[in-house]
């Protein structure tokens, strides 16, 4: 299948600095917690709707904890001394017990680890609940058919609508036509609000916004579509912004699939602070662990920025570090879908060579993984025709070197969100050209000294030479330098830094402690 | 009444996907044309989302509009061939019983049209898809004249083996050769007895059941018809024709 | 006169290709819906060439159509950006020579869209396509706000440092988002002195100079611009808007 | 590049075979001559334009040669003898000659001398004359680029609007964006008729008439479109036919490049006679090698009948058949463009790799000669964005696997002879293509045991097995048994067959004398 030419010494080399580099900032995020983080706990806890303004309950109740100081003892411990005393409203509990003079001492040593005894308990119940959903829907899934055929990528197509009737709607037609798995896109900025919105919604730009219901609502169509088909369609949404740890717990509990989810995309990309979304991730993702949620990473991104050829290797370093991320947040290598994408210039000469080395080397890279594979956007413009060609193109290299999860392009990419007519498009040639070519990457092999095989060696030798300085000077040193995405950004920089909070020394998280495995 | 419209985005955006060319060099003024003319089309919010030059005098356009053209769908007729579909020995055992005489059918691909893979994938033995050809049943009597066969010929083997069904078939339609073609042939055959007898139908890639009748066919094929699909056609029809009561 | 026609397989036939979804299940009826939709939008001799289900309740065709569609291509107006063009080093010499001061711009991608690379391309010193950003001009003053920035803070921006040019960026067009933006943008403006004062610059990968002048700017630069473009354009039209003579 | 899994011994056996299959034919051929290798002969003679009736004055003087029987002679004996006694109009001069007591006993054996050489010389000089045209053809295409670049298939596209003038803007339009090849398609039918129509025509039916008139203004285009864009821009019709001799010298004398010229495409697909055929192909062949024109084979047509999975052999095989014809009428192997096609049903798995197979073993089969790789044709319907992308496959395939010339597949091919805008995207997608996948097939090997060296072996061993029965029992037989492109065809039958003459033991045909070699 895909062939790796890199030495595999400098293969462990650049694993172990990614470990380091890791390293160096898992110990800051073990000792912060984040409104985002808080706000999920409290989810667990059945914290849901929202107030007389339209906010999130979750979040009016950590912000006047926020606003009170008291919130590095954990949103989870001070709810349950606001309910302790009665009522069902967390908001005026919480106001309540805040209002009362004494409020922040602590409790007796026994009251103390009574109250905790008790909310441990009743996370355990609500966790387990969210586990059962899970093995739910992996039984479901066990039972159909999933992608095309053994060995295929899956098809993923995106809705975006920016209402989720239509979504539904076309998602459901996507299916139907053979779509494996639907994201629904977010609507343009929902990642920098800093709460999740509510209930079903049908005004979104560029996308849909992603809430709780409509995840239900969007679950729910695609599971009658795929008890239909007798083929699973898989769902999935977006993680990263400023609510990842939310997210994550909305899609699990609604039994999604996969997430996009990766550790830097925010920092980079959203312009959210840099600490911010490196606690997230990690909170997010020990929920993607727990609920068999397959994460993607946005190393794609870096491409659309950077000069493709120029930024390959940022890709490479990219998915190392992630990779050491998620494994400190518990997530097993099955569920780690390393996002790449074919974005090079088609003005230029062998780039279809050229991708074919680095699909092989991501691939091989993470022979376990579920690679997610990008098409082609950048450069395309509204030349609908050449562009079906040039997502064909893509459609080839993924099936040749077995890339786990495709996201297809589509020839409109330069003009418009999907229209149903181009997705249809898409999927009718990529299944045609999985077909075409499925044997292709077992039947042939590329020489060791010809210009795939150089080019890899090429990119890796760089990804180390980044990985070599970033664990030097720190991941912070290297993100302020642009190393990923050509965008420079500092540590106190940012969107949601305020959001950042440091643990108190007897901080309480018992959804973290089960997350975590901690719980007995 | 259910009126619909084109769906790209959202339910009734009403947009349509465009591309054509344009006798002019590709330039600023070449894509106001171009989104002038859609415009005169009808369209509204006319994006020309690529203008290429397609050599030094011609540029190629793809642009997209959003058209209030609706159609209420309960309104929409189109004429179908609507009988019961019997399978190969049911078909022939019924025509066995039915008419105790094979059916007669001659066809050809009229005029210049070389082309014989679709009167052939009617015909032929073997047939097409997996079905087999008029020239298996045993209760027809098919006869294939091939390609390029003028209209005269046709029909003076019509006359000669008294067809209960002529069948023609047209591939190429530049300019409407095929419609030319086909007037031929019914001028020739208004002038003969079998005028009014013999089941007409037309076939071809290009072909549509309305468009055949319209053309004074009793039924037309497009892409993608079986052998059997004709040869229960022509078994209904000539019952019909013949008075037989409905079984 | 110079009338012109799409061409497809001849001059001024008139042919043009259509693509577009119908919320019906694929059939003779919805083949025979899309053909009067087709019609309805003023073509004739429609031919339905592929009909495909998109899933069970939709489908997409593609047609071909002849339409009678033509236009006068002498008398299609294309506003365009006209005015000498110099490069880097020519232009900077010329601004010092004739302002004696460097130009001032301001730019930003406004509202909710966080496409940067756009308002990058004309902005940062490595530019775009092999020519330099504006902000590599020794007499550009170039501030580049970056994505989702409001528009009073544009505004802002720009009364502060007193710009002669506001450059606005927009990417996103879905349900024209990017014009609420820029009416937005030019609400505001209009009750601060630097309306009517500083330049207008619209750009955007959908966007072009007759649009932008349609809303109220004082250009528009589509895809492909480059940084160069943009500097002799706000040079040159500062040059006028200042009374300074042609050169 | 190309790789080929077949024993060598095979294929020298496959060569022999192919060789005895013509020499059998060769003999037969060689004692035959036709009405149309008579009127070219005339041609070469100045025996243009037409008679009031509107036929050609070559087709008036041939048959009334064939009338009163004496065409085994030659037609330009006759015309000498006709023309010595003065006059200038030949039917006129034929006429009366015929119509002269004793007209046809022989002269003098002096006389006789004196008659042939005079004719001699003046046929080395019409002879010579097209030579030079040739030549100075020759000269200017070294002057310029030729292709997209070195190793690049070259771009072929079709042009068939029915009008010369519409064929002109068409194929300039054409060559400005890249194309390397412009055929200008036949009318339906023309190649059933017996005479080769007259002057600029504007009224064809999927194609244009081809007329030595027709043929210059292209070239006089084409040359005036080459200069200015520094590329050669090719020019080639179709032979085939019941003229494939007078067109082939119309081709000839107007600078063609190419000629589409089979030795069995008339009997198979258009019913002519079958000795018809063969007489003319030869015939028309020197013509070939003496103007230095690449003909193309029409072994593509076999599998848009025939299943093309089915009958890959006898795409072999017949090329195989049609080399050793070629090779008899003296043409070298860098003219012989051998036709096959990318016919295979994209509904069938690992297609791809069976196209491989295939595109590779033609070209390895004859390593000189610029192979022509036709599209998918017959699979295509009316959805154009599919028919796009599969059409890009054949892209990728030509290539990778370095053929000569390609014809480049239209999205529309179900539907219309091209547009503009068609020709447009293939152009721009091939070129794409070639440009991403250039070194490709350089850096790729297949594996010994694949499905592409098993396939290839598969279908050699069973084109052998044709060669072999049709060695056997002859080429009549087997295309009596319907064995190339399952149409059957017997000796008798087809077209043209009255127009078959046998030679007389004084036959003369000074043109065939220089097409020969054998002037001197
Ligand atoms: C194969 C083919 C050829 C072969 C034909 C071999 C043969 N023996 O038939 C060859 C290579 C010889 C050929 C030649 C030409 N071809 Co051609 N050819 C095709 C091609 C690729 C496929 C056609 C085919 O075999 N389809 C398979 C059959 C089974 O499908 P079908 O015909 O649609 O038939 C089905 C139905 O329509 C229906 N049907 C058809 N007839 C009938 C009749 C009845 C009574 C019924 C009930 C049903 C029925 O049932 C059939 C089974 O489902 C098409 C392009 C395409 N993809 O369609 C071009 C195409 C048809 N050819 C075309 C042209 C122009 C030509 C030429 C004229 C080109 C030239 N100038 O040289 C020549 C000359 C032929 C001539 N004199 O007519 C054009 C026609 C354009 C137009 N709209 O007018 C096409 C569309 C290609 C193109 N885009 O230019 N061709
Ligand atoms: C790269 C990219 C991204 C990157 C952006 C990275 C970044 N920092 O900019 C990422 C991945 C982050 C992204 C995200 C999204 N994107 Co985006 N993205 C693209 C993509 C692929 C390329 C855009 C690009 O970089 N082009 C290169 C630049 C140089 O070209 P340009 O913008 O046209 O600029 C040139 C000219 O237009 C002009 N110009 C532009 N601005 C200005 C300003 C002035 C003053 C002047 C003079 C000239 C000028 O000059 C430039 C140089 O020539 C396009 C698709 C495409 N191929 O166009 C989609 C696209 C623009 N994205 C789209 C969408 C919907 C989104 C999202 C909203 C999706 C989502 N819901 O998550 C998000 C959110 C972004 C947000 N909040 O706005 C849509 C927009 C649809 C529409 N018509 O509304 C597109 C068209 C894709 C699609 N088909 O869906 N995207
Ligand atoms: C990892 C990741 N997260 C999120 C997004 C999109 O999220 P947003 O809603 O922030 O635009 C992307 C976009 O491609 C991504 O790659
Ligand atoms: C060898 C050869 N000759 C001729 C033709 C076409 O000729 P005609 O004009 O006879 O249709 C073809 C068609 O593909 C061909 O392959």
């Amino acid at each position: 299948m895909a062939q790796l030419f890199v030495d595999p010494a400098k293969v462990g080399r650049a694993r172990d600095l990614a470990g380091r580099i890791a390293d160096q900032v898992q110990a800051r995020i073990d000792r912060h917690t984040t409104v985002s983080i808080e706000r999920t706990a409290l989810r667990l806890f059945g914290v849901a709707g929202t107030g007389s303004t339209g906010a999130p309950v979750a979040n009016l109740v950590v912000d006047r904890l926020q606003q009170a100081n008291v919130l590095g003892k954990g949103a989870v411990y001070w709810l349950g001394r606001a309910l302790k005393d009665g009522g069902s409203d967390p908001v005026k509990a919480v106001e309540r017990l805040l209002g009362q003079p004494g409020a922040l001492s602590p409790l007796s040593m026994a009251e103390e680890r009574a109250l905790r005894d008790q909310m441990r308990r009743e996370a355990r119940a609500a966790a387990g609940e969210l586990k059962r959903r899970v093995r739910e829907r992996n039984a479901f899934k066990a039972g159909l058919q999933v992608g095309a055929f053994e060995g295929a990528p899956l098809r993923y197509v995106i809705v975006a609508t920016g209402n989720i009737f239509d979504d539904i709607d076309q998602a459901r037609a996507a299916a139907e036509q053979g779509a494996d798995v639907v994201a629904v896109i977010r609507s343009t900025a929902q990642s920098l609000l800093d709460y999740v919105p509510q209930g079903a919604t049908t005004e979104g730009f560029g996308g849909t916004f992603a809430t709780q219901e409509n995840f239900r609502l969007m679950r729910e169509a695609l599971d009658e579509t795929s008890r239909r088909l007798g083929r699973y369609v898989h769902l999935t949404n977006y993680s990263s912004g400023l609510c990842m740890p939310e997210i994550a717990y909305m899609g699990a509990a609604e039994r999604l699939d996969m997430l996009l989810n990766d550790a830097m995309y925010g920092i980079l990309f959203r312009d959210i602070n840099l600490w911010r979304t490196l606690c997230d991730q990690y909170f997010s993702r020990r929920i993607c662990a727990y609920a068999d949620i397959t994460i993607n990473t946005g190393e794609d991104n870096y491409i659309t920025t950077a000069d493709a050829d120029e930024a390959a290797h940022t890709v490479v370093a990219s998915q190392l570090i992630n990779e050491a991320f998620a494994h400190r947040a518990g997530m097993k290598d099955e569920r780690i879908g390393f996002g790449h994408s074919f974005e090079i210039d088609p003005d230029r000469e062998d780039t279809l060579l050229r991708e074919l080395a680095l699909a092989m080397m991501v691939r091989e890279l993470h022979p376990k993984s579920p690679v997610k594979y990008m098409p082609p956007t950048k450069h395309k413009n509204g030349d609908i025709f050449f562009a079906h060609v040039y997502d064909a193109m893509a459609d080839l290299v993924a099936i040749t070197t077995g890339q786990g999860i495709q996201l297809l392009g589509m020839m409109t990419e330069a003009l418009h969100t999907p229209f149903l007519q181009d997705r249809h498009a898409a999927l009718k040639s990529a299944s045609y050209v999985y077909r075409a070519a499925r044997h292709l990457g077992s039947d042939l092999t590329f020489k060791p000294e010809g210009i795939v095989a150089r080019r890899q060696r090429e990119v890796f030798d760089r990804a180390l030479a980044l990985l070599e300085e970033t664990a030097r000077d720190g991941m912070v040193a290297a993100i302020g330098r642009a190393r990923f995405g050509d965008v420079a950004r500092t540590e106190t920089g940012g969107k949601g830094l305020s959001g950042v909070v440091q643990r108190a020394d007897d901080y309480f998280n018992p959804f973290l402690e089960i997350l975590e495995g901690r719980e007995d | 009444m259910n009126l619909i419209r084109p769906y790209g985005d959202r339910r009734d955006d009403g947009l349509v996907q465009l591309a054509f060319t344009l006798p002019v060099p590709a330039g600023a003024k070449a894509k106001e044309a171009a989104s002038q003319l859609v415009k005169k089309m009808g369209f509204k919010s006319v994006l020309v989302a690529s203008m290429e030059p397609a050599g030094e005098r011609f540029s190629v356009f793809v642009c997209y509009g959003r058209g209030d053209f609706a159609l209420d769908f309960d309104r929409v007729e189109a004429p179908e061939v609507k009988h019961p579909k019997h399978g190969f020995d049911a078909l022939n055992a019924r025509i066995a019983e039915r008419l105790g005489r094979p059916i007669v059918v001659v066809g050809a691909c009229i005029g210049s049209d070389a082309h014989t893979t679709g009167i052939d994938a009617i015909f032929n033995m073997k047939g097409y898809a997996g079905d087999y050809g008029l020239e298996r049943y045993p209760w027809f009597r098919a006869v294939n004249l091939g390609a390029q066969v003028e209209p005269a010929v046709l029909v003076a083997k019509a006359k000669e083996l008294n067809a209960d069904a002529i069948l023609v078939s047209q591939i190429v339609t530049q300019r409407d050769i095929h419609k030319e073609n086909v007037r031929a042939l019914i001028e020739i055959l208004k002038g003969e007895d079998l005028w009014g007898k013999a089941i007409l139908v037309f076939g071809g890639p290009r072909i549509d059941h309305k468009q055949a009748l319209d053309l004074g066919f009793d039924a037309g094929f497009g892409p993608g018809t079986r052998p059997s699909d004709v040869a229960n056609y022509v078994y209904y029809r000539l019952c019909e024709k013949l008075g037989l009561p409905e079984e």
